[in-house]
């Protein structure tokens, strides 16, 4: 009994060790990239079009084809780069914090067209910590996945409520719902969701049935 | 003459855009920063039409810096340089006070046209985003 | 009970799911940036050497200073490209196997020059599938740094051993050693060395005492 004990709080551990290692190593190589080879990919487009400006027509025509290749390169350099780090750290989040970073979440599935989406987000950002900022974060992004891949849903509603001391956040749709006691394996994003919840010492709540949609509601205390 | 300051973390950057706003001739160059707080201090003295705002800058985030730069500054104009896309970045920015928005990797024209348009205190960015608006 | 066994399940479920996202996240990263991007600017800096060579003299004076720096910016990115890359990605292990990648780590173990380190290695690479070389890889890198961090050994042995149906690793230093039984919190590195070992289904043995260096032994079964 001690012994089970002492290996679900060693698992529990390393989960959150993962998850947390997992979130700095990606932040780490997205600031590495968008600041250091960001830097040097701007430079070296400036200077390649400062030297289209600079050459007298005669001697560019020399050299044209290649110069437009060049541009055209670092223009994809760029362009990746931008991808890759946004995929990794989601840079809205950071800089103008999670209000803007879940309506962007929003906009973003509202585009793929598949289902309507609504928001009801606080105006002004609250006062989270960076850790909490970005748990919400993630469990939007993964419970929007899962509504893309599984719900069918005709709407999906997210609510974010501060009060003093906690603050509350609720996904829901209306589409095909499951059995929650069905024991099914591979649920990594809900077993994620769970763990992260579990790590700010919040609760959970998910609401579902086969036919009934699903809510997902979340509290973090602050 | 437009008074013009240029503020990002790389010096190879700021050479770069100090290149490329060269070429107008209505353009003087005021100052350069490579943080926040040393913008913020220049200003108190140096001239300034139009500031160039890296958004993503070490210490005070280019956010940041647009903020207090409306509450000490209303009359400078602030163009933003990032490195992200306009589309999740642009509204947000001009909400919190930027008078424009462009890509780092934008062309000279681009800029010195930006440049201009919100020295003339107009609004600066793409037609997408003006939509939004 | 029930509810215990279950909680444990999903945990270690989660812990396999974090392990190997992490492992697969920066594969496919290291992959986009060593392809693409490295593919772009390879590309941008062949066609500005190709300028720089074409340009007739007088004209190249012209752009020369640009044309330098505009090659600097490039190299400056290729040469960080492959840094980060190469922590993303053991890339030794990928294009040449195991012993390569093993041999590298002792390399450089000894170039730091605290410990002396000894290597048993076979000669040539055994067939094994590429989640047991990463997983055998990463455990000697963990050893490794924990006798940096920790043993202040004077001697450090590596050996690997195949046999017809199993791996065998050991990791053994003569340094201070440590109380297995002290429940100590955050052991990440040796909790992460357990789950990996438990995931191949293999056997983990840590023997160690006050003052009595630390053997780790791993036997994966093929
Ligand atoms: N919004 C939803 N509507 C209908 N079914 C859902 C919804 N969310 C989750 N499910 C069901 O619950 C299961 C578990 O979800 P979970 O996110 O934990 O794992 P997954 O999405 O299958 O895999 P992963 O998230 O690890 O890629 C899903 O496979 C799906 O059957
Ligand atoms: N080779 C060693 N010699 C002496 N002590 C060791 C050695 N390896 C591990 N230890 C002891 O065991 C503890 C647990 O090691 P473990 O690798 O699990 O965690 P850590 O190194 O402290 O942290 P992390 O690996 O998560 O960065 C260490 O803090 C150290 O006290
Ligand atoms: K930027
Ligand atoms: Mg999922
Ligand atoms: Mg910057
Ligand atoms: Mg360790």
């Amino acid at each position: 009994d001690h012994e089970v004990q002492l290996r679900t709080a060693e698992l529990t551990n390393l989960a959150t060790y993962l998850t947390d290692v997992r979130e700095s190593e990606k932040l780490h190589l997205a600031r590495e990239l968008h600041d250091e080879l960001g830097a040097l990919l701007t430079a070296a487009k400036l200077d390649a079009d400062w030297i289209e400006r600079k050459l007298p027509p005669e001697m560019r025509a020399l050299v044209e084809q290649r110069l437009t290749r060049l541009r055209q390169s670092l223009v994809g350099g760029i362009t990746l780069k931008r991808r890759i780090t946004n995929n990794l750290r989601p840079a809205l989040l950071y800089d103008l914090g999670l209000i803007e970073a879940l309506k962007s979440l929003v906009a973003e599935f509202r585009e793929d067209g598949e289902a309507d989406i609504t928001a009801e987000l606080p105006e002004d950002c609250p006062e989270l910590s960076e850790e909490v900022s970005l748990s919400l974060f993630r469990i939007v992004q993964e419970a929007l996945t899962n509504v893309r891949k599984y719900a069918q849903a005709k709407h999906v509603h997210i609510a974010l409520r501060t009060k003093s001391d906690a603050v509350e956040l609720s996904i829901t749709d209306d589409g095909v719902g499951f059995d929650p006691h069905s024991p099914k394996v591979a649920r990594h994003g809900l077993a994620g969701i769970k763990h992260r919840v579990f790590d700010h010492g919040g609760q959970l709540d998910i609401r579902t049935a086969p036919g009934k949609g699903v809510a997902i509601s979340v509290m973090l205390p602050l | 003459m437009i008074q013009v300051a240029i503020v990002d973390d790389h010096q190879i950057v700021r050479t770069g855009f100090r290149e490329l706003l060269g070429d107008d001739s209505a353009i003087r160059i005021s100052f350069e920063a490579a943080d926040g707080d040393e913008a913020l201090a220049q200003l108190r003295t140096a001239p300034c039409d139009v500031l160039l705002l890296d958004i993503s800058l070490p210490g005070k985030s280019g956010v940041d810096v647009l903020r207090t730069i409306r509450q000490r500054h209303p009359d400078v104009k602030v163009l933003i340089l990032s490195g992200f896309p306009e589309e999740s970045y642009a509204l947000a920015m001009i909400k919190n006070g930027a008078n424009g928005y462009l890509c780092k990797d934008c062309e000279q024209e681009d800029l010195l046209r930006a440049i201009h348009t919100v020295s003339n205190g107009r609004r600066y960015v793409s037609a997408r985003t003006a939509e939004l608006l």
